[in-house]
């Protein structure tokens, strides 16, 4: 994996997508020239000088050629209600560190990484790490068929980057119904994953879930049934996002492993749910 | 322009460490910094055969701090000399390790196990840990079993032997003075305050340990007051630590008494916090006509 | 919704008051908040003779707070009684008066003097304050001296006596009990922290008196934690501060175990703070459907 | 005097006019049409989250009718540092405390407001908060002479307002010698008080100063020297601003008085220089 930096970040673009929902787009080249899916920043503003630690964002997509890496972010606390009042005019001073952390697949190697039919699972700003590997796999040729949840229609700000740009089947379902089946989108997980892949109906390879954790813990318990391998992104807070504080811990099967480095992908039978 | 020190035995080629626990064992920062370019690496806690640590969440952010409860997890001394200690070696770091325990004999015997390694250059006796149930914190905060402790790991090691002590108490120089008479070479601190955070959206603590140990610049007037009295209560130098994170703090800690000092919580906000610290002193020290850095130490007027 | 609450026999119409010292006695507030709103004023500690305090400069903003070495000048309990007791009369505030001395014979002196008063509606008995040599922090450090302290004040008044500690011991929860034992109604905590600022380009401390109390919200965590221990250890009420400065802050207290919380520096950075602190608590019932502020005392679930 | 607000102000401009020197132009109705001359405002800016304490400025100039109050300010630290960033674009978040503090003159009650011959000393922003009390000597029809000290010519920034917009009379001495005389300018205020009021040599009524501590003091010895009264205007780092805390004091002979509403006006006699 590439070597870790502490890149000055030129802010492009900050805008409003959905409901509490923001893209950001940074000048970043040597992040985006080596981050792998699912990995992500750590990113640092200089002026939230009250709040001292750095925020983890997963880089949703990249323009590599461009040097440029856009997150996808929702407004959850200080930081990132902070972050949305930044403006490219006024040239703030933002740092990333990156690229951190085992990617998608990174686990077993060559075998998932080449998985041929592969479920993406994810639910809220959960698409947004999923992204990258989608794209990944499609060049790859591999088949991938993807279930998103969210709150609401107007929350789906990633579906059309995954329909139009990836050419993925997406399925979707909103807690309100606005959109796709109402409730939560583990049924339409649990009903992929019986049917299987849906061009061929062919057994998936590898189900990667991002979202929050007790959608993590269902898909990863239903892939367990059906005995396909499940990869998980798991959040944790935290200080130094490079491995060195332990204080991103996730409870596995091997102990207590650090979500920035030796995460924050896992896979999903190894984690021990809280 | 001279920049090293020796602080009680360990020859430091600048006065900047790392404060246990922020830096792991250097490798996880040598992407960003040269690690054997500080004056000295000092590693996380260790205990004998490893600890777990605490449940999360084990950090919440306070108002220009930071609240951990990680709770010395570590996978042992071993460990340590299998696969940090040779590591810190081959780059040619200064290496001071950080020792816990459960028991007075634990420390003990986590000394004899890195008397092994000639890569381990110094100690830093950690009885100040507030993330502990046993050993840690409630050790260091009374005379009489700082000095017992202290004077069972000086029978243990010729090595430079720091002492690490805790802010939670009454009066820190009275600590000092019982680990300088028990044979300390050096006193180092602060390690954190003991504090609290609450989500009150959700009516519980943010630990999941409920209290943690407080760090970062919130701290600093505290830390600094502490290094001062601390300096003028014993001969033995000081390492100064506690929210620093310019060569200007590292400047004030060192005016207040402090030999050395070490960078903390500011790792994690700045991955270069060390090496910006250590040019920051030369900067200082080249302003201000002073051709060796041990000038600065206990320099305050007042 | 019911905001009122009884710290040790002070009935407050709601759970906030000031931090002693930082809103005199109410007036310099009055354009900015009906000081009669407050659930209660605490006023400036005060002697019985007055005393000149400490020397100019005597505050210096640190990381989130800010250090004080005022050093409690005041003009002496005759011209409270005087000048603001009977203003804060007329506009019908209730007034817990903050209590200092030299020697515990001036406690007692001074409260005998405000006894004379019937628009006193309650002492705090300051043991706490860093800034002075006599009297002050030393007294409230030792369980003996607060024992005897509490006693000969407590025989001095039939009147609520809350009684504030210093945060700058190693076991609040031994000192709060030592009080109540000798009769406190009321635990008031934390008093500043000790700590020290340097000007490093003049190589001098920031404050004359060269070390001073840290407050604001950097120590917010230590406040809190102290305040949970505390409200475990006795059966009187707590009144918390340290670093509140909003509704979330003040619940967040009220969680930990305070019966009342008070508003310290956060006066000074906004001299609304107080009704927007009191007016934060009652949305987060309305938010919360808590119908009696009392519910949240204690209610923290760990 | 005024109630006191804490108004909230609007950024209206905030422009380098000089070396560290800028001047900031805040809509705040209120203080414009309140504020005396020597008072001052106890400014917060929203953002600076891990400095808590305001800082204290004296207002320059006014325009009361459209509700404007315009403040020198010199970089030394890092608030003022922070200020320099502002821009009305993005609309920080600025309250001001005010009108705080004893005005020049206030002590000795009409007498003094009613001097006829004035001699303002000047050094550094110190020229600032005599601006207004300039204004309204003049309009009163007293005679006003001004002496200045800069380190150099383009900090005397002040000048030309003193000279075109009141007409006043201004000799200046700067440190490098670049403009009027070389040094400071306690030289050019010992001989304006010896010789007297520029236009007609009789002597002066009352000698207003501010500047650096040791500036006031000299001035202080000298107009005691040839008997006249003088007033100097007090610096303290200040915590509330509003005579609560008593972190601001000065030394004077009635004991410790405080800078924020005791002063920051001070007759000169009264003062214990330290
Ligand atoms: C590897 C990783 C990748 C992430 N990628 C994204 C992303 O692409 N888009 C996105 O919107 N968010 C992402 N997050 C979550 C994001 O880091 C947090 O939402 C953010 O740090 C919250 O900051 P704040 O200051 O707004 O919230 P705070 O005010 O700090 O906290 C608000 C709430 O969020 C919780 N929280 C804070 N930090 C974290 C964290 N690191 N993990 C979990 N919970 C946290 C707090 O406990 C609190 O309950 C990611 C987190 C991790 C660990
Ligand atoms: C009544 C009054 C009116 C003032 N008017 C003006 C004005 O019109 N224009 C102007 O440029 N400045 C004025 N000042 C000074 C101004 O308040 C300080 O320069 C400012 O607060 C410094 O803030 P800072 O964060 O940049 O500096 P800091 O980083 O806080 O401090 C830098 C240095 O300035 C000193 N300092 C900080 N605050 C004060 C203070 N209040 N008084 C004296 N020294 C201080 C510090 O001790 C330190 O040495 C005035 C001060 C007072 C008390
Ligand atoms: C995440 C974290 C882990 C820590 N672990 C240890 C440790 O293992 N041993 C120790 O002596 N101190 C430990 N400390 C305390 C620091 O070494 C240091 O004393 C304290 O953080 C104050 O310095 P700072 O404010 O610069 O961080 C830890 C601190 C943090 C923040
Ligand atoms: C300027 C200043 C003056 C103070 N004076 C007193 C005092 O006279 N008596 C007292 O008991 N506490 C005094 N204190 C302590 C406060 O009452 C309070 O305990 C402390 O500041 C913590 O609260 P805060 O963080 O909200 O300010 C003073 C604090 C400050 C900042
Ligand atoms: S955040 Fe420090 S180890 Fe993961
Ligand atoms: S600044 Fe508080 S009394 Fe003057």
């Amino acid at each position: 994996m590439a070597a870790l930096a502490n890149e000055p970040a030129k802010l492009l673009s900050n805008e409003p997508v959905g409901p509490r929902l923001f893209l950001m787009e940074l000048e970043s080249p040597y992040i985006a020239r080596t981050i792998l899916p699912g990995q992500f920043v750590h990113m640092r503003v200089n002026q939230m000088a009250d709040h001292i630690l750095r925020r983890p964002f997963s880089v949703y997509r990249t323009d590599p050629g461009e040097g440029r890496v856009v997150i996808l972010y929702q407004v959850v606390g200080y930081g990132t209600d902070y972050l949305t009042g930044l403006s490219p005019e006024a040239d703030p001073a933002i740092e990333l560190v990156g690229p951190v952390g085992r990617p998608w697949g990174a686990r077993t190697g060559g075998e998932r990484a080449d998985a041929g039919r592969v479920l993406l699972v994810a639910g809220g700003v959960g698409a947004a790490p999923l992204y990258l590997l989608a794209q990944q796999l499609v060049e790859r040729g591999a088949k991938v068929d993807m279930v998103m949840g969210a709150q609401t229609r107007s929350a789906l700000v990633t579906l059309s980057d995954y329909r139009e740009r990836l050419g993925i089947g997406v399925e979707c379902a909103t807690d309100d119904g606005t959109y796709g089946e109402r409730g939560f989108c583990t049924g339409l997980a649990s009903r992929r994953l019986d049917g299987g892949c849906a061009s061929d109906g062919a057994p998936y390879d590898l189900v990667c879930c991002c979202g929050p954790e007790p959608l993590m813990r269902i898909v990863s318990d239903m892939a367990a049934e059906v005995g396909v391998a499940c990869q998980v992104s798991m959040e944790r807070r935290m200080a130094c996002g490079v491995g060195a504080c332990l204080s991103c811990v996730v409870d596995t099967a091997a102990g207590k492993r650090r979500a920035c480095v030796d995460g924050p992908v896992f896979d999903a039978d190894e984690v021990v749910w809280r | 322009m001279a920049l090293a020190v020796d602080l009680g035995g360990l020859r430091m080629k600048n006065p900047v460490t790392v404060a246990s626990g922020t830096f792991a064992a250097g490798r996880e920062f040598h992407d960003f910094v040269d690690v054997a370019s500080l004056g000295a690496v000092t590693t996380k806690g260790v205990s004998l055969n490893g600890w777990e640590g605490n449940a999360s969440p084990r950090i919440a952010e306070t108002p220009c701090g930071m609240l951990n409860s990680i709770g010395l997890q570590n996978p042992g001394v071993r460990h340590l000399l299998e696969h940090d200690i040779p590591w810190l070696e081959s780059i040619g770091a200064t290496t001071m390790v950080n020792v816990s325990g459960h028991s007075f004999q634990e420390y003990v015997e986590v000394i004899e196990a890195l008397e092994q390694s000639q890569a381990v250059h110094a100690y830093e006796v950690n009885i100040s840990c507030p993330n502990v149930d046993a050993g840690g914190m409630a050790m260091g905060c009374r005379t009489d079993s700082v000095e017992r402790v202290v004077s069972m790991c000086r029978e243990a090691t010729a090595r430079p032997l720091i002492v690490k002590l805790t802010p939670n108490v009454t009066d820190i120089a009275e600590i000092a003075r019982a680990a300088e008479s028990a044979g300390a070479d050096g006193i180092s601190l602060i390690n954190t305050l003991l504090g609290m955070a609450i989500d009150p959206e959700r009516r519980r603590p943010q630990l999941a340990r409920v209290v943690g140990g407080l760090s970062g610049p919130a701290v600093k007037p505290i830390a600094l007051r502490m290094v001062w009295e601390v300096a003028r209560a014993v001969q033995v130098p000081v390492l100064g630590m506690g929210g620093i994170a310019s060569g200007a703090d590292a400047v004030e800690f060192m005016l207040a008494g402090a030999t050395a000092v070490a960078v903390g919580t500011a790792n994690f906000v700045d991955p270069q916090a060390t090496v910006k610290v250590i040019d920051g002193i030369a900067d200082y020290c080249e302003r201000h006509g002073v051709s060796d850095v041990n000038e600065l130490i206990g320099a305050l007027e007042c």
